[in-house]
């Protein structure tokens, strides 16, 4: 047992993908020598070497158009996009080719692709830095789209989206990367662990079901938390899985409730929770006491650093969507 | 400061004018068989080195042969089409040559990443033409196993595949592929790309990540003059070759309606790939003779005398007449290659129609390795939802089938 | 009066924006001398020369990033983007740049840019040829999205967007460019026209509201017509405006109906109709007597032109959607 | 086939080591002013022609002052990171002369594409640099008007800015204000980027269009030998500005630590664009002698002899020599440069402090010239709900004060 933050625990996860299958392949700029950005590579080069670490020249559409070709070569690329922000040049690749190719080959070729992206506000930078892509990615077919929210599910849920054969956009909460230590039990047995493709119940409640995922999950848990303070009970699901969405567990959980606020940085429009709000009603439409609400971004671009926290939904905003279901 | 110093500090003026109006692909163009069938020598490139006279003639044969049986699946497609059985076909006339030579060029344990047009190459790699016009009929988007020719899937979005060659050298160097001197170990890749293709970020990215990693890639840009409606002038100033020397790899410019030259260069520049002397850059200048594809009506922006100039430069005819003259070739041989196309074309016109048509849930399967639920929620939805109609036309069926018995 | 099909009618308002405004240029592939390969610029560049008439490079990112630089400038650029499957290249400058600069400025710079993209299926095209992007649009702040689905909104719309002051993906669908004739008053009254940002009932009912745009409003109009013969009474909405919606009017009528079914051909998970059924279900809630159903494609990418017809949504699937709201 | 064959076929080998262990830049570096502070010649560009002995004083000491003024926002800036009042600074140390050489050879109509790290052009456009502090601050996101400056707005994502600096010198030319000979109306648009960003699709795709339209934008790459942790070697195995002649531009390198010729050698590719000849690229070679910005640790991945070298080619103590050792300068204008400075830095310290944070609610009013509905009820309702808590808090404050008074 080790105590990790995020990051450690990422890094960690990607240093035993890369001792389990010398395909494994890290790509990206700045990976090598620095360690990335975020020093979540930090290391790997040193101990693996320049072929399986590798610094690309600095274009997007580079680094995953030749990942596509060692992909098609019998590699599994780990490809890390600097900021949510820088993804947009490499999109075409990604959504023309990266999702496709499984399905225009009819499955002759696979795409064991892993693409990490540090996404989402909070950590005071400049344009570009801030930005959750992910409805963008989980509307496109062929895609799966996951998000880790804490050290363990990082360090598993990396080694998890190396070993399926489908490619998996990676979303890891940068302002979660030094927040918060946990203890990983490295020696655990990896089949055993929770699968990727699969939602969470964080937090046991009756009243209402709180969906969150990223960096939402601990404000989301805050909130249950101080509903509870308020004699309110809260469930609280971590949905880890975007693409697929896993609505067994958030439906046992809704028809249970009765109730749904789903939360997310991303702008509410046509974000995640439109899905969400969708299918719940669909499939709940005569348990539900309450329309599904949504609380996120607004539909602005990401503000100026001086104002994002009145920009992101924070545990009040959730409270409020909250009280407001409850109110219904 | 006037624009004599102005220029002169910048070294000689470089803007030039319309590079298309010499026609011939310039001095710089390599070539060994001219469009009226004589062998002629280049300096740096030749054809038939090491070879005797006999296993030359054969090479030479055998590219006819292919040149040949190639136009016949392209006007057999373009007929396939007009008589409705293609959505659409991408026409190859005039490109035989630069696509069989350097197909031809090619070892099995190479890889190719090809366009949408490029099925002389996929002749050459043993792909059944019909597995291309199942793309253009719309029964599929590419039924080959990449892996079983090395011949990637046809790719339409315009210079992708060139980062996916990079990518599969870059693959090819990690295995250790590169430069062992073993000639069936030691692989190259190449990325055929257009033209117009060249004014794509990705085609540069590509040139970049090539240098940058030395990667055993061939660029194979067949200049057709045109991308669509545009001529090569609207996207480069300079002979397109040249683009290389910014990137730091070398550029050669072949003609790509001469098979020798072609076959010559790209040869070369293979095994340069291979002994892990990294990237070239092969612009086979050449012409596309048809239209971009059936629904495109080239007569809106080129003139018929520039299509007719070119047609003097046939790629097929000057081999035919070099091998007639020179006595390589019978009559017989001539007349076999034909019947070999007739042939070709019959099974490419039946085969084609008797193509069976996708099934809709097929494509629910097809979307990843492992199938999520929800797509197979979709899925059997929908079988139920078709599943209702046949249960209703039999309902309806029997229906009448009683209300005939009830009539009784 | 003159009779014209869509692809007639949007050259036709193509011209007149080109006639009122010399700030406007035309920007794309083959848009010259070809006059595109759907002909919408057939003749411009012969009339208005090749300043104005510009065939670029083979390059989106390129063609996107120029008309910002030309939009600095004072121009006004209406791009054109041959086919959907091809704006993804020049997807960076769109949601990074085109979308964002009037907010990193402040308002300072302004971005007067029409993206034409002829978009949606049907025409048994290959690959690539067939896609409905809409919704990754919509779900950008900054942009405004609209879709025409006949030759006099055509012929309208195009101008009204030329002239907004704010970036405007521009949506054709393309297999209704030659579909049908409509007579066409040019020397009507521009500012007395429908206006853009605007949905519209095109067709009246009382028991169900069914939404579409772009290519399904035909096939809504004829779901309709066909529901009617069996007596049933469904109101048909042309949306017009993805970004920003139209929620006036269509709540109206969902509050009227107490039914709601939306069709396109974009894939359901995370399409427009999912923010619909967000939006509508919060703000109708009680007066809903069905969820909002979703009609579309499959969340398969776009298939083979052979088995396209099964894939796109259709009279049929419409109906269905339609029994089973009505059932509900 | 031999590799020296191969080799020969293809001209000279063209593969490159490492480029930057010639750190001087190489022979084809343009130099008028060495480490030491020695004016040199140079066979195509030259300072200073048609100028009085005077007025090249007088500018060079216009340099002088400029990069110190440069240097000392650069200093300041980094210092209000270190004590939390900026979110990030990305510096400039080292790039003085590359800048304000480039800066100062725009004139009005010029415009000015940079990237995040152009605050020494910045200067020369006459932005007050708390502008670009007020950026990093986070309290915009760039709040000057590009038009008052014909600068645009900082540019973050890599090379973007260099595809709307070719489209906005195409307006030019269409404006008619290309090669008129009228010096007030002739205008060239500049666009900075770095030698990383030379990697982008967006960067070769700017080449391509400018070559095509032949528009007047020079492309004046910094080449600071670092992007990030990179080395300029993963971009390219060629020194940069040939990168120029593969799409049919010329290209020259100047060093960019020498303020005499940067100024020079972009004067002349501006006169140039202005005149009608076309895009130019130019490589300003340099060092980026502090960290990538202030969140980056240079000392993972660079030798710190690195950068002792580099300290001697220092822009500004060079021309600091050559002014001094020529009598140019008195001690007085040194000292009234170094208390400017100081005063400057004042100012920015207290202007930093002092800014006003931007209003959430102003941010739903920036996002389009003409609101939309939508966007005007999340404003209100947001509003609502913001109130709210002021009325809680009022509510909360007389309740206290009630209680106050209750206990009374
Ligand atoms: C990214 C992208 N943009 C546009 C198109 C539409 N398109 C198909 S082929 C073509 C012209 C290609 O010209 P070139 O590269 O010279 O190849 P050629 O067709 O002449 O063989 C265009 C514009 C596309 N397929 N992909
Ligand atoms: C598209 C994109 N990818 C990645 C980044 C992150 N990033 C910011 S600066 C930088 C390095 C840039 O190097 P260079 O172009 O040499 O400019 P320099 O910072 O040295 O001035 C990177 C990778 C970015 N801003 N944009
Ligand atoms: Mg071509
Ligand atoms: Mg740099």
């Amino acid at each position: 047992m080790t105590k990790m933050t995020l990051a450690k625990a990422l890094n960690a996860g990607l240093r035993r993908a890369m001792e389990d299958d010398a395909k494994v392949l890290i790509m990206g700029e700045d990976v090598g020598k620095l360690g990335g950005v975020f020093r979540i590579t930090d290391g790997l080069q040193k101990d693996f070497g320049e072929d399986r670490v590798i610094d690309s020249p600095l274009a997007e559409s580079g680094i995953i158009g030749t990942a596509v070709g060692l992909a098609i070569r019998g590699y599994r690329p780990v490809c890390e996009i600097q900021f949510d922000g820088f993804v947009y040049p490499a999109y075409d690749q990604i959504v023309s080719q990266v999702a496709k190719l499984h399905f225009r080959s009819q499955g002759k070729v696979r795409m064991p692709m892993v693409i990490r992206i540090p996404f989402g506000g909070g950590i005071g930078a400049v344009e570009h830095h801030s930005e959750s892509p992910e409805a963008q990615f989980a509307h496109t077919p062929g895609l799966k789209v996951v998000v880790c929210s804490n050290p363990i599910d990082g360090y598993w849920m990396i080694q998890q989206a190396i070993a399926a054969d489908d490619p998996v956009i990676f979303l890891e909460p940068k302002r979660q990367y030094h927040a918060d230590k946990a203890e990983i039990d490295e020696a655990a047995d990896s089949s055993a662990v929770y699968p990727l493709f699969a939602s969470r119940v964080v937090r046991a409640g009756n009243e209402l079901t709180l969906l969150a995922y990223g960096p939402m999950v601990k404000v989301c848990l805050a909130s249950a938390e101080a509903a509870a303070g308020e004699g309110r009970s809260i469930e609280v699901i971590d949905l880890r899985t975007l693409s697929p969405l896993d609505m067994g567990l958030v439906l046992d959980s809704v028809r249970r409730t009765g109730r749904a606020v789903v939360a997310h940085e991303a702008h509410v429009n046509l974000g995640i929770g439109a899905e969400l709000a969708a299918r719940i009603t669909e499939e709940c439409f005569y348990s539900l006491e309450a329309p599904v609400l949504r609380v996120g971004g607004f539909d602005t671009p990401y503000p100026p650093a001086r104002v994002e926290e009145e920009w992101l939904p924070d545990l009040d905003r959730v409270l409020d969507a909250v009280d407001r279901s409850l109110a219904f | 400061m006037s624009s004599d110093v102005i220029a002169s500090q910048f070294g000689p003026q470089l803007v030039q004018g319309s590079q298309r109006s010499d026609a011939d692909g310039g001095p710089e163009l390599v070539q060994l068989l001219t469009p009226e069938g004589e062998r002629v020598e280049h300096g740096s490139f030749s054809f038939g080195e090491g070879m005797s006279p006999d296993e030359e003639a054969a090479l030479v044969r055998g590219f006819y042969r292919d040149m040949v049986l190639t136009r016949r699946i392209d006007v057999e497609a373009t007929a396939l089409q007009r008589h409705g059985e293609l959505g659409i076909w991408a026409q190859l006339l005039g490109q035989e040559a630069a696509q069989i030579g350097s197909g031809r060029a090619l070892r099995p344990q190479d890889f190719v990443f090809p366009t949408y047009r490029e099925h002389g190459v996929a002749w050459c790699r043993g792909l059944d033409p019909l597995q291309l016009i199942g793309l253009f009929r719309g029964v599929d988007q590419g039924s080959w196993d990449p892996h079983e020719h090395n011949f990637g899937l046809y790719t339409i979005v315009i210079g992708a595949q060139t980062l996916h060659a990079t990518g599969y050298a870059m693959g090819v160097q990690r295995d250790g592929s590169v430069g062992t001197g073993d000639p069936d170990r030691d692989a190259a890749v190449v990325a055929y790309f257009g033209d117009g293709a060249s004014s794509q970020g990705d085609v540069n990215e590509a040139f970049i990540f090539a240098a940058s990693y030395n990667a055993p890639v061939v660029f194979l840009c067949q200049n057709n003059q045109w991308a669509i409606s545009e001529p090569i002038e609207r996207q480069s100033r300079i002979p397109l070759y040249q683009r290389a020397l910014g990137f730091g790899f070398p550029g050669v410019r072949v003609d790509g309606n001469d098979v020798l030259a072609t076959y010559a260069v790209t040869q070369a520049a293979l095994q340069r790939a291979r002994e892990g002397q990294g990237p070239t850059f092969v612009e086979a200048y050449t012409y596309r003779m048809g239209a971009h594809t059936t629904t495109d009506d080239p007569t809106r922006y080129r003139l018929s005398s520039d299509l007719e100039n070119w047609k003097l430069k046939d790629p097929i005819q000057r081999v035919k007449v070099y091998l007639t003259r020179n006595g390589l070739v019978d009559q017989q041989f001539l007349e076999a290659v034909d019947a070999e196309a007739e042939e070709l074309g019959e099974r490419l016109r039946a085969g084609c129609r008797s193509m069976p048509d996708p099934h809709i849930l097929d494509v629910f399967d097809a979307v990843y390795a492992e199938q999520t639920p929800e797509l197979a929620d979709q899925r059997s939805s929908y079988a139920d939802y078709l599943d209702s109609f046949e249960d209703a036309a039999a309902a309806a069926s029997t229906g009448a089938l009683e209300n005939a018995e009830g009539s009784r």
